[in-house]
């Protein structure tokens, strides 16, 4: 069971390994309650985020991504969340155009010391994915 | 039939022992689990096999170990790309999967009664250490052996085993040579088809067989036709991108032939017959 | 336009290149071919009509002599793409212009009349006429062009060396080009996902869609086919197939010229383009970007700015 | 009288729900604007004004065929890092019909006979396939663009390959058995006797045999030009404009090179073979950045090898091209094969 009150979904959240993996972990240190169905994959830049990571994501068996990085301004690379920014923003509108919900994929910036921010992120995320609810039939989903 | 009723359907094996042949050429000693099938299995110097790791794919390889030495099947192995990688990842005990045996052979009864001589280069020692090592079992067949074997670098010779039986016997003329001086190296110094023209064997009742990267191949058998070899006692190795192994799948043919199924053994003459797309 | 100027300007430039990428008559009447030209008697057998829908510039990365590719002006917007990219030597290319009223799409052509084999086709007045075995059938231009005709902001090519007539205005509203877009947005969720779903359960990953794309740069070495990295797999379902025109579409924002080819040349019919126009009407809201128009733009994925007028942070 | 009948048009459907009774029955219908091969269940719309873009290949050769499955299975408790390995392979393919493809579809699959079950190492998915197929072919009346079906040997009626020849004679559709299997299916389905159409079907047929075009000599003795054949500026000249896609071959009836590739999860896989092209530069490029065939003239030149030359060298003269059409009909650049192999076999032409 999720926290959120029904079965657990995939979610997979790409965090960048300076601002938003240290606002996860600023989370966990403190002790903040967050559901469990992220599963967390760190990649150095929010910039390295091919939006094909999130397609392949959604089309082989998650029900939501979710991207984070270093807030504009503050990339550890001085450059790369703005480039992330425009990709994931024209990803955003193409992922709805191909007729999955916009709502499954959102991308945000949470600094290495946002741990609360990072607990509500996650929590309202998993909370709007489980409105959805799952985006595979059951026999297609991956393993 | 050699093969199993399904030829896509490889037999499980064990890699009974793994040696480090050179920093990336580690040879794989191999045992099909099923004892009968181990016992029961034939092939001839030259032929080749399939070998799969599982989930990451199948690639062809010789069998260097020669039909007179059947306590296990050895191939061995070039780390390049993601099979190899595979493969040199493995441990002893570990499963894999063997189609074998595949293509033709070396035409060893046709060579009886002659002089032989082997020009090899780095990995390609592989498929000529089979001949050798079945020549060598039934010695008296043959007359004398030369063996030109080069590498890049002293470390880069596999087969150092062997090589050393080899410099011991009289009856084999070993000749090794690296492409560049090399520290405590004190013997031949040159690309192997320089050194074929300093040795200069001649061309009488003997049979050539040259396996090595396709840029030596090239030059050993331009040396050789300056040397009056007949295109005929010329006999090489060919390798390509295979996949099904049994002249299926339409990658590796040269025109009409197929390397998988009517190779790998090719005499010059029958090269020369084809599309130059070796 | 007459293709007796056509002839002329590929006469005059022809000993200064390689070759001349032209069309000449293909199998039957109706498939018009591309046509590499080394000699006078070439260009003779040149033809140039509405059939000539192939955008020729595609072959301009590929070829390293110095070569002259006739073009048309949606055609034009790929070598202003390539020069944005780097992708041709300019001074390497002779570029013959050729004003252009649309031209004819042969799968729609062919649906017209029933798909029997074509005897002859001639042209009068905007108007295209076929010859079957059935008879005669004749078709308006207007009915038979490709969809990016309708729309078409540039009948002139937006460079060019030659001009082979004279240049003509667009007299298509600008906002028109994205209307079809906006209207299938109109559909549910489920309607457009289960029409991709439909649409790419066809395709038979022949990559004929990539391979004509002249902004495909990646060609050969596709990462729809390494194995390293393992992006997608051999099989031949849905996700697999919708991951690679997905990684087709993606690689394309804001460089998609919209020619047409991938669509073209589906030879099962797959409306490939879609995803392709619908980033580039985002790039267009977004940025202000129209791809290929401007050969000192950058392609709006490779710059940024610090602060994105139109990208809102999202709410949750 | 099981070896000809007569259905009248509208009992088509009745005969296809017959068949369908103890088969799956797959038929050409209208998907969008192609025409496809759909398994047929009853009311759906058949549709046989022209052959389809993808002929019937896929159903006997699929696009993607799993030759083995594995599963790494951790038995040992005591040694964590042994892993077995086990094989499965499944055969579930049932009896099939293939209703109304045209003849240049069977004949294809007689040149694949040749390649897989012909041999010492015969493939038994094809096999399996094949023999539990039934083929029963559309004769065509008229060509259709890019045809030319006589010249490799072929014909609007040929009957090679099918199990029976099925031909519009105005009123009806005239069937004829021509195997034991095509006699078996005309035995299972009530059908008038066709022996009174037998006239009239032969006249149409041979009245659709002059449409067809020649771009080349029919004469299977007249070889190609050697010359010609190794002569890059010829190959230059004729595909600079092709450009390497696999339309041509995944649409050719007589193509059938493929790949073999591994795919895995965490513990378990699949080695599936699929459908691969000679005209892709991967096709044959080795490990180490060697490719024998690196460009693309030398891969057509492959490709139009293989299908005049390398196959009739290995197969008794027979031509691996049925004429069917497709490779030049949806050519994004229009190549045309029978112009080239024109001009091979007339190098005056050119």
């Amino acid at each position: 069971m999720s926290d959120v009150g029904t079965k657990e979904l995939r979610i997979v959240g790409f965090l960048c390994n300076w601002c938003s993996y240290g606002g996860a972990d600023t989370a966990g240190v403190g002790r903040f309650k967050q559901p469990t169905d992220l599963r967390i994959i760190r990649v150095p830049c929010s910039g390295r985020v091919d939006p094909l990571f999130v397609v392949r994501a959604l089309l082989t068996g998650a029900d939501g991504v979710l991207v984070s990085g270093c807030h504009p301004r503050d990339c550890h690379y001085s450059e790369g969340n703005y480039y992330a920014r425009r990709r994931l923003e024209m990803l955003r509108r193409l992922l709805q155009f191909m007729g999955i919900d916009e709502k499954r994929f959102h991308y945000t910036w949470v600094s290495a010391s946002e741990g609360q921010k990072w607990q509500q992120v996650v929590t309202d995320f998993t909370k709007q994915v489980h409105e959805l609810g799952p985006l595979h039939d059951k026999k297609e989903k991956a393993d | 039939m050699a093969l199993n009723q399904n030829p896509y359907m490889p037999e499980m094996a064990t890699v009974t022992r793994i040696i480090e042949e050179t920093p990336n050429i580690k040879s794989f000693q191999v045992v099909f689990n099923d004892k009968e099938k181990m016992k029961a299995f034939k092939f001839q110097p030259g032929q080749v096999g399939q070998l799969s790791v599982f989930g990451v794919g199948e690639s062809t390889f010789v069998i260097n170990t020669p039909p007179t030495r059947m306590e296990y099947l050895q191939f061995s192995v070039m780390k390049a790309g993601e099979v190899t990688s595979a493969l040199h990842n493995l441990y002893e005990g570990d499963q894999i999967g063997v189609r074998a045996p595949l293509g033709n052979y070396f035409p060893f009864d046709r060579m009886k009664g002659k002089n032989i001589l082997f020009v090899g280069g780095g990995i390609g020692m592989a498929p000529l250490r089979t001949l050798i090592l079945y020549m060598l079992d039934n010695r008296e067949d043959y007359k004398d052996i030369t063996i030109i074997y080069g590498a890049r670098t002293p470390p880069d010779l596999c087969y150092k085993e062997d090589i050393k039986e080899w410099e011991s016997r009289k009856d084999v003329n070993l000749i090794l040579t690296v492409d560049a001086q090399f520290p405590g190296w004190e013997k031949r110094v040159g690309f192997v088809p320089t050194v074929l023209k300093e040795v200069a064997p001649k061309p009488d009742n003997t049979v050539a067989i040259t396996c090595g990267p396709p840029i030596m191949i090239k030059f050993v058998l331009e040396g050789l036709a300056e040397l009056k070899f007949p295109d005929d006692q010329i006999v090489t190795t060919l390798e390509k991108r295979m996949k099904c192994g049994i002249g299926l799948c339409g990658r590796c043919n040269i025109g009409h032939k197929y390397v998988c199924k009517d190779g790998p053994v090719f005499t010059l003459r029958e090269l020369k017959e084809l599309p130059d797309e070796a | 336009m007459s293709t007796e100027k056509l002839k002329e300007i590929i006469l005059k430039v022809l000993p200064d290149v390689d070759t001349v990428i032209g069309w000449q008559e293909g199998f039957d009447k109706i498939h018009i071919t591309p046509f590499f030209m080394k000699s006078p008697e070439d260009a003779e057998k040149a033809v140039w009509n509405s059939l000539c829908v192939q955008n020729l510039a595609a072959y301009l990365p590929s070829l390293k002599k110095k070569t002259a590719v006739i073009v048309k002006g949606c055609d034009s917007r790929t070598i202003v793409q390539y020069m944005q990219e780097g992708l041709i030597d300019r001074s390497n290319v002779v570029i013959i212009g050729i004003p252009c009223t649309g031209v004819v799409s042969v799968k729609k052509v062919l649906k017209a009349v029933d798909y029997q084999p074509i005897e002859d086709v001639k042209f009068s007045d905007e108007k295209i006429i076929i010859k079957t075995s059935k008879g005669e059938k004749t078709l308006a231009i207007a009915d038979v062009c490709p969809d990016k005709c309708k729309t078409c902001q540039y009948p002139t090519p937006i460079v060019y060396d030659h001009l082979a007539g004279d240049p003509i205005e667009s007299t298509k509203p600008a906002e028109s080009v994205y209307e079809d877009i906006k209207e299938f947005e109109k559909k549910s969720l489920e309607e457009r996902r289960d029409y991709f779903k439909n649409e790419f359960d066809k395709c038979i990953r022949c990559y004929a869609c990539r391979n004509a794309c002249p902004m495909c740069v990646c060609q050969d070495s596709c990462i729809a086919e390494t194995r390293d990295p393992h992006w997608i797999t051999q099989k031949l379902s849905s996700e697999e197939k919708m991951m690679f025109h997905m990684i087709h579409a993606v690689h394309l924002a804001g460089r998609c010229v919209e020619c047409g080819e991938c669509e073209r040349v589906c030879p099962m019919d797959i409306p490939v383009a879609k995803l392709k126009k619908k980033i580039n009407s985002e790039m267009k809201e977004l940025f202000d970007y129209v791809p290929g128009v401007n050969p000192e733009d950058k392609p709006p994925m490779y710059t940024f700015n610090v602060e994105e007028a139109k990208i809102k942070e999202h709410k949750l | 009288m099981a070896d000809t009948g007569f259905l009248p048009k509208e009992k088509l459907k009745d005969f296809l729900e017959a068949l369908s009774k103890d088969a799956v029955v797959y038929a050409p219908a209208l998907e969008g604007d192609i025409v496809l091969f759909k398994e047929y269940s009853q009311g759906k719309d058949l549709y046989l004004d022209r052959p389809a873009n993808l002929g019937p290949k896929s159903i006997i050769y699929p696009q993607c065929e799993t030759l083995l499955s594995f599963d790494f299975k951790k038995n040992d408790p005591e040694d964590p890092k042994k892993v077995d390995i086990e094989l499965k392979t499944e055969s579930n393919f049932a009896n099939t019909v293939v209703f109304g493809c045209r003849p240049c579809d069977a004949k294809g699959l007689v040149i694949y006979d040749k390649v897989f079950i012909d041999t010492d190492t015969a493939d038994p998915y094809y096999k399996e396939r094949r023999d539990k197929t039934t083929i029963i072919s559309f004769a065509c009346e008229a060509p259709f663009a890019g045809c030319f079906c006589t010249a490799v040997g072929g014909g609007p009626a040929d009957t090679t390959g099918s199990d029976v020849l099925m031909t519009d004679v105005g009123d009806g559709f005239f069937f004829e058995a021509l195997t034991e299997k095509g006699k078996a299916v005309l035995k299972s389905v009530p059908m008038q006797d066709g022996a009174s159409y037998k006239e009239k079907a032969q006249k149409i047929k041979s009245e659709a045999e002059k449409k067809i075009r020649n771009p080349f000599p029919k004469d299977a003795t007249e070889k190609l030009s050697q010359k010609l054949f190794d002569s890059d500026e010829f190959w230059e000249k004729v595909v600079s404009k092709c450009i390497s896609c696999g339309a041509c071959t995944y649409l050719c009836p007589t193509c059938y090179c493929f790949n073999i590739t591994d795919e895995k999860t965490k513990d378990k896989g699949e080695r599936i073979r699929t459908w691969d092209a000679c005209m892709f530069n991967h096709f044959t490029l080795e490990t180490s950045g060697h490719n024998p065939r690196p460009s693309k003239l030398k891969r057509f030149r492959n490709r139009v090898g293989h299908k005049f030359l390398y196959y009739p060298e290995k197969y008794n003269g027979v031509i691996a091209c049925c004429g069917c059409g497709r490779c030049i009909r949806y050519c994004p650049a229009s190549v045309d094969i029978s112009e080239i192999v024109g001009y091979l076999k007339d190098p005056k032409q050119k």
